[in-house]
């Protein structure tokens, strides 16, 4: 059913559990029920494979955050590298930790490092730096300065003590960061990584992975309400406020998109693409742009970042807790902000389909979870680079926005979407004329351009601020005190 | 004063013009494309650093060659624009502390007699007048002082450098032997010794010199005395031991400013100075040490100012002997 | 949700330095708010009365440590009124200069400060890579980052470093050129211009009567300003004009504000590079510290009964000095010594004006009033 | 626009006032027209010395009639070595001339100032009003906080530092010292001296609460 893929995983691991199977449970009296042991067992490797590929690339999605982050903000990024880990003062080895681990196993240990130390050691060419023994800081390009850092401070969450604030409402307190951290984990069961590499692949993937996707905020809100904090108090209620408000129009997003590819099950949706020919974005680009939108008032970053205000608020609902909870609620932040942008790629950008699959003659050769991971980690770009420039939106203008603009926009996409399928994609027996995708895509960006260069000659020209301000009725200040 | 032009809430404003801006900002830290025009500072197409000078003009160059200004030979951009350290970063604006120097990038930020760094002493031309301990805000500087007899006094006639001790003059201090404090000093053994050193002399404040007779108050007792000038020796404020608080010092260089013998600076070293105790920040002579280059050349300018007075004196004494013969005869 | 006060306390992200804002808040609406300050009262009119005239000025500089030089500056101007001394022309215009990046230094302080308060850290990190070039400029003035001690009673300590002149030039011009930069992240971006436009409206009679002054009176588009109203230094020698913001009926709000600190930070650079033009003896002489040219003979006693002040038009409002003569060692101490801190008298004001907007809107109205705690607590 | 008030605007504008005050408060009050002694420009500005009980009725008049907007400090001032005049407040006024800006015809006007022509009651001017008070143990003088409320922190900051009362004061509280400050201790009092803290007892106690007998019931 999916495009057969030479990284065939999912069916070299069912063979290798078929084996197994049959070596252990096949030989005994259990023996009809080798294939259902086979099936589990090949289900489990798959789990793990998925579970460990977004784990080791979440470290990659981090790393793009500080670099370019850094980057707008024209300074450099974290820049130790991995040199860190062998290098010291002066070649100090740290006490030669190794030496006390049982039966010499540190032995090896402690011969590598002093190879490394030898071969990329303290000294540099650059007299500046080899007077002050390059601590790891000067790391050349490819040993990727700063990808260890988020490592090292993830490891650093676990040494942090967990305290629970004094008149906390204990059992909420707790079981508050295991909801969210959990819930944002089990989403990526339904997101495939390749054609062959996906750990369930169900009739109803989409339904189960927006259903799961939305318990979060109400763990955000328990975290809030139960740390005893009114600065907590208010973060919580902000977002479950936000959350709400951007919930329906991201939900009528996707069902404009499952409308489009006529079926629940997210490997389907990425079939049509690569069948029909055409990604999702050329069709509705509103759509892409309205999943965007919402997904980063989901995730709560910059723009929309109410619940989490520095200014105001310190840390919102995350303030109270310490150690791995918060380094876990951290690290769920960017799993959601990474579930967004697969869904982005998977909806809109042709999931694992090669830019031009077929015309190019070798692109196939290019194992397909590599396209899925490069067009996630393009669109987390966009991410990072609104969070660079944009300022902090007051929560009743986020309100305001969600309720007025999105809802409506999200319907009219919704239209669209079942407009193009019926009329359009069922009417010509199952595939896109050449010219719809086109013309669509050059309305919409003549529109956005359009849009993006319109200027209010009147207001430049009498210089005053047409922006009518809907102001509470300010009580004039000193009137409070009488 | 006009709102900026663009500057009103629409569509354009909201997501493409600020992040347009910041785009710019991140292309420019890539080495190559980061130099292309169209990147350069906003709406200007001028240099992103501004331009590349030579820090010195002509004028200044010939000015202050002999100075040896710091900037001699470094070109200036008014941003900083280089790094050796990262090659890979277009235009770095952090200095990477322990790795890049500031004043080795822009030594004209660190003249030595511009910046207020640490407080470096030349003990030896410290003549203990006090000057920097009143003038510290913070009272940091600490000094012990004594009233000494300055060892050249104590050389008999013959000897090559009698003469060059101190003169008496009014307001000075003056020191007379104390009988029988000779043999006692003789046979005082310092290291088996339970009190102090006997006192050699007993030191007082010279207030008039007319005629062969002087009147000293006698800085023990306060009692004036007119003495015989042939058994009174000149004695000075020499100073034993001074320690400055650093942890108190704000590095505002009053001290440096007021001190008349000029035997204060600010080196302009900044870093280095952290300890882990208070204790350890009361600096003694050991460590506020200034660079011996300029060591040697406060000294060696120092004495010869001094030489130089001493001349004038001798030469004033001279002359007033020279004229009161005279309305003498 | 009842009322509840929330304490944005001595540490909290809003404050810009140690103070605390009990507010009273009903949901999101801030419906009363109660300012709280003193926590680094360092008792400086205290320690001064201890003090000769010189070591004063250290103690100045540490008052506003955002804006030093205008701070040491204004008690030497009021030292000046109290010993009676004439200061040369070119000290003057150093000074000018002085003071002049000094504002520049501290303006890019505050809008590298309001940036995340409204949200945004790039404006921030910018903000403060601009400031490194003026203070960069007032190290090879005063000799060190941030306090300078750079004025004496009458004149300044050092003359213009060699080579100044020519670096100073080009740091302005690149400066002006940056300031766009800022508006293309601040100006056209609408949601800064949500952020802050009607929002923290504050009249000007009402300001003038609380005793608000400088920028913030500006910004309620009256032009009044102390380089003007009192003339002091040379400003009547360089046409500048003042920074004012267009007046509207409902007065300023934290929009106007900003405008008007833009304004103030480009018409600054000018000035600045005008007085290099202008430097009696021209800015690429360097004359020996001590010199006549630049300071003036003084009196070091202040006998009792004589007494002196001055306003001066600092980066925040209008601060003063009132010094009475005549302390111990025959007056060669103060015998009292009277700040007056725009902001001591500003941030009860800012308080009052929260009142009625949303909790997220108290960065955005305090931040645009540019507190600064130093000189608050004195 | 001119770029700065010349000195003869000024010094027109203080003999005005000073004529006004001294016709109307003939008796309370003694104004003059006074000069800066420092800096490159001489400005005129008005002194007043005013006995306390008289000072709310001249600030109320000022107010109204010479147009002084702007409160600017208010010093108190402890001179224990004279009996009549031991403590010594000094306000500095300020008229700025600030006013809302002008609404014709649904327009709001610009607050234009041309600086050059300035005259009479809209030229910028310096107030320095200075009274004493007697050695009492309970200074205090009325409150003008009612007429400028920029002046209510003045007060408080100069009863918290100074020990001055201002009756009529509403909500009079420290603002400046710890709120635990024991009563009747105000620090810029002269009785209080300042000491040389050495190394060892540098940051224990320096305002010398815990060495100093409890102040508790002698207010001076």
């Amino acid at each position: 059913m999916a495009t057969d893929d030479i990284l065939d995983v999912r069916g070299w691991v069912r063979i290798g559990m078929d084996s197994v199977a049959e070596n252990t449970v096949g030989m005994s009296r259990h023996w009809e029920y080798t294939d259902g042991v086979a099936w589990f067992l090949t289900e489990f490797v798959m789990t793990i494979v998925i579970f460990g590929g977004i784990m080791s690339t979440l470290f990659v999605l981090l790393w793009m955050e500080r670099k370019l982050l850094g980057r707008f903000m024209d300074r450099r990024g974290a820049v130790t590298s991995l040199r860190s880990l062998w290098v010291g003062e002066g070649g100090v080895t740290a006490g030669e930790w190794w030496n006390q681990l049982p039966f010499g196993t540190g032995v090896p240990i402690g011969m590598l490092n002093r190879t490394l130390n030898k071969v990329a050691g303290n000294d540099h060419e650059l007299e500046a730096v080899s007077r002050v023994k390059n601590r790891s800081y000067h790391g050349v390009w490819w040993m990727l300065p700063g990808f260890f850092q988020n490592l090292a401070d993830g490891m650093k969450f676990m040494t942090k003590e967990h305290m629970v604030p004094e008149k906390a409402d204990r059992f909420v307190y707790e079981v508050a960061p295991f909801m969210i951290i959990a819930t944002t984990v089990m989403c990526f069961t339904f997101i495939p990584l390749g054609p062959q590499i996906y750990s369930n692949d169900s009739e109803l993937s989409i339904l189960f992975l927006m259903a799961i996707f939305s318990i979060a905020p109400l763990g955000v809100f328990f975290a809030g309400w139960s740390s005893n904090n009114k600065y907590t108090l208010l973060g919580g209620i902000r977002s479950a406020a936000q959350l709400t408000a951007y919930e329906i129009p991201l939900l009528i997003v996707v069902l404009s998109v499952v409308v489009l590819s006529g079926s629940f099950n997210m490997i389907e949706v990425i079939e049509f693409q690569a069948d029909s020919g055409v990604w999702n974005i050329f069709l509705l680009p509103l759509g892409g742009l309205l999943f965007m939108v919402t997904m980063v008032a989901e995730v709560e970053r910059i723009p929309f970042d109410m619940p989490e205000a520095e200014a105001e608020l310190v840390e919102g609902w995350w303030t109270e807790y310490g150690g791995m909870r918060w380094g876990l609620m951290f690290s769920a932040e960017y799993l959601r902000t990474y579930v967004a942008c697969l869904l982005f790629a998977h909806f809109f950008l042709g999931g694992w389909e090669a830019p031009f699959e077929d015309t190019i003659p070798f692109i196939s050769m290019v194992p397909h979870v590599v396209w899925v991971f490069l067009k996630s980690w393009f669109i987390f770009i966009f991410f990072v680079w609104l969070r660079a420039s944009l300022h902090r939106v007051r929560t009743d203008q986020i309100l305001e926005f969600g309720w007025r603009w999105l809802l409506p926009l999200s319907l009219v996409n919704l239209a669209m979407a079942t407009a193009l399928r019926l009329w359009v994609y069922d009417g010509i027996n199952g595939e896109w004329p050449i010219l719809v995708p086109i013309l669509i895509t050059s309305i919409g960006l003549a529109l956005f351009i359009l849009l993006a260069i319109d200027e209010d000659p009147a207001a430049i020209e009498a210089n005053t601020r047409p922006y009518s301000v809907q102001t509470t009725d300010v009580a004039s200040p000193g009137q409070h005190r009488e | 004063m006009a709102h900026h032009k663009h500057a009103t809430p629409n569509f354009r404003n909201l997501i493409v013009r600020p992040m347009w801006m910041t785009l710019k900002t991140a292309l420019r830290t890539f080495p190559i494309i980061g130099r292309s025009k169209w990147l350069q500072s906003h709406g200007g197409g001028k240099p992103y650093h501004g331009q590349v000078i030579d820090p010195m003009t002509e004028a200044e160059r010939e000015m202050y060659t002999e100075q040896a200004h710091p900037s001699v030979g470094h070109t200036y951009s008014p941003d900083r624009a280089t790094t050796d350290v990262h090659p890979n970063f277009e235009r770095p604006v952090t200095v990477m502390y322990p790795y890049e120097r500031l004043e080795d990038m822009e030594p004209w930020l660190f003249v030595p007699g511009n910046y207020n760094g640490r407080i470096g002493v030349i003990w030896e031309t410290c003549t203990a007048c006090k000057a920097c301990v009143r003038i510290c805000p913070n009272a940091c500087l600490h000094m012990e002082t004594e009233t000494r007899v300055n060892v050249l006094d104590l050389a008999e006639e013959g000897d090559e450098n009698h003469g060059h001790g101190v003169a008496l003059e009014v307001g000075g201090q003056a020191a007379r032997r104390i009988e029988g404090s000779e043999e006692a000093a003789a046979e005082f053994q310092l290291s088996t010794a339970h009190e102090a050193p006997p006192e050699e002399y007993e030191f007082g404040e010279v207030i008039d010199l007319s005629g062969d007779t002087v009147s000293v108050r006698w800085n023990a007792s306060g009692t004036t005395e007119e003495v015989a000038s042939s058994d009174l020796l000149g004695a000075e404020v020499d100073i034993v031991s001074g320690r400055i608080d650093i942890g108190r010092c704000m590095f505002c260089g009053l001290c440096m400013e007021s001190c008349p013998f000029n035997s204060f600076f600010m080196t302009n070293e900044y870093d280095g100075m952290s300890t882990h105790t208070r204790e350890d920040l009361w600096y003694e002579a050991d460590r506020t040490r200034v660079l011996p280059v300029q060591h040697a050349e406060a000294v060696d300018r120092e004495l010869a100012k001094r030489a130089e007075q001493a001349r004038k004196k001798a030469e004033r004494a001279a002359a007033k002997a020279a004229k009161s013969p005279k309305t003498e005869a | 949700m009842a009322e509840m006060w929330i304490s944005m306390g001595p540490q909290h992200p809003m404050t810009h330095g140690l103070w605390t804002l009990k507010v009273k808040i009903d949901g999101e609406t801030v419906v009363d708010t109660e300012p709280d300050l003193g926590y680094i009262h360092r008792g400086v009119e205290k320690i001064c009365e201890a003090r000769d005239f010189t070591q004063i000025t250290t103690y100045c500089d540490r008052l506003c440590y955002a804006s030093a030089n205008t701070w040491s500056h204004a008690y030497i101007y009021a030292a000046e009124d109290l010993l009676g001394v004439e200061v040369p022309e070119r000290a003057e215009y150093i000074r000018m200069v002085a003071v002049e990046l000094q504002r520049i230094a501290s303006h890019l302080m505050w809008l590298g400060a309001y940036c995340p308060d409204v949200g945004n850290l790039t404006g921030m990190v910018w903000c403060l890579r601009e400031r490194e070039m003026m203070m960069d400029l007032l190290q090879e003035l005063g000799g060190s980052r941030l306090h300078y001690n750079f004025p004496r009673v009458g004149g300044v300590k050092r003359d213009l470093p060699i080579g100044f002149a020519m670096r100073c030039r080009a740091k302005l011009k690149l400066f002006l050129d940056r300031i766009q930069e800022y508006e293309a992240i601040l100006d056209e971006s609408t949601i800064f211009l949500i952020r802050t436009q009607g929002v923290g409206y504050a009249k000007a009679e009402d300001m003038v009567n609380h005793g608000v002054t400088g920028v913030n009176v500006r910004a309620a588009g009256h032009n009044y300003d102390v380089r003007w109203a009192h003339p002091y230094s040379i400003y009547d020698e360089l046409d500048w004009t003042v920074a004012v913001e267009r007046p509207s009926i409902k007065g300023s709000d934290c929009y106007d504000r900003y405008r008007v600190r833009v304004e103030e930070m480009r018409n600054s650079a000018m000035m600045v590079l005008e007085g290099l033009d202008k430097m009696p003896g021209g800015a690429e002489t360097n004359h020996p510290s001590g010199d006549p040219a630049i300071i003036a003979k003084a009196p070091a006693r202040a006998p009792e009964g004589q007494t002196g002040f001055h306003h001066f038009e600092d980066s925040r409002g209008e601060s003063m000095f009132y010094l009475v003569g005549g302390g111990e060692g025959r007056g060669k101490h103060p015998y009292r010594v009277s700040i007056r801190s725009p902001m001591f008298i500003t941030i009860p004001y800012a308080a009052k004006c929260m009142i009625g907007y949303k909790i997220a809107d108290i960065p955005a109205i305090m931040g645009s009033f540019d507190p600064c705690i130093g000189e608050t607590d004195r | 626009m001119a770029k700065e008030v010349s000195a003869q605007q000024t010094a027109d504008a203080a003999e005005a006032i000073v004529a006004a005050t001294n016709e109307k408060f003939g008796d309370a009050a003694v104004a003059e027209v006074a000069n800066h002694t420092g800096g490159r420009r001489k400005n005129a500005y008005v002194f007043i010395t005013v006995e306390a009980d008289r000072w709310h009725d001249l600030a109320a008049w000022l107010a109204k009639s010479q147009g002084v907007d702007h409160c600017s400090m208010i010093t108190g001032i402890h001179w224990p070595e004279k009996a009549e005049a031991t403590w010594q407040i000094v306000a500095h006024l300020m008229r700025m001339g600030v006013c809302n800006p002008k609404r014709i015809e649904g327009r709001t006007h610009e607050t234009e100032v041309d600086i050059s022509n300035l005259s009479g009651a809209n030229v910028p001017m310096e107030f320095e009003i200075s009274m004493s008070l007697p050695a009492t143990r309970e200074p205090s003088v009325p409150s003008v906080a009612d007429i400028w409320v920029g002046a209510e922190w003045n007060e408080k900051e100069t009863w918290d530092l100074v020990g001055i009362d201002f009756e009529g004061h509403v909500g009079m509280r420290r603002v400046l010292l710890p709120h635990d400050t024991p009563t009747g201790y105000h620090p810029l009092q002269k009785q209080h001296r300042l000491r040389y803290h050495d190394f060892n007892e540098m940051y224990d106690d320096p305002q010398g609460f815990g060495r100093k007998p409890d102040d508790v019931g002698k207010v001076k």
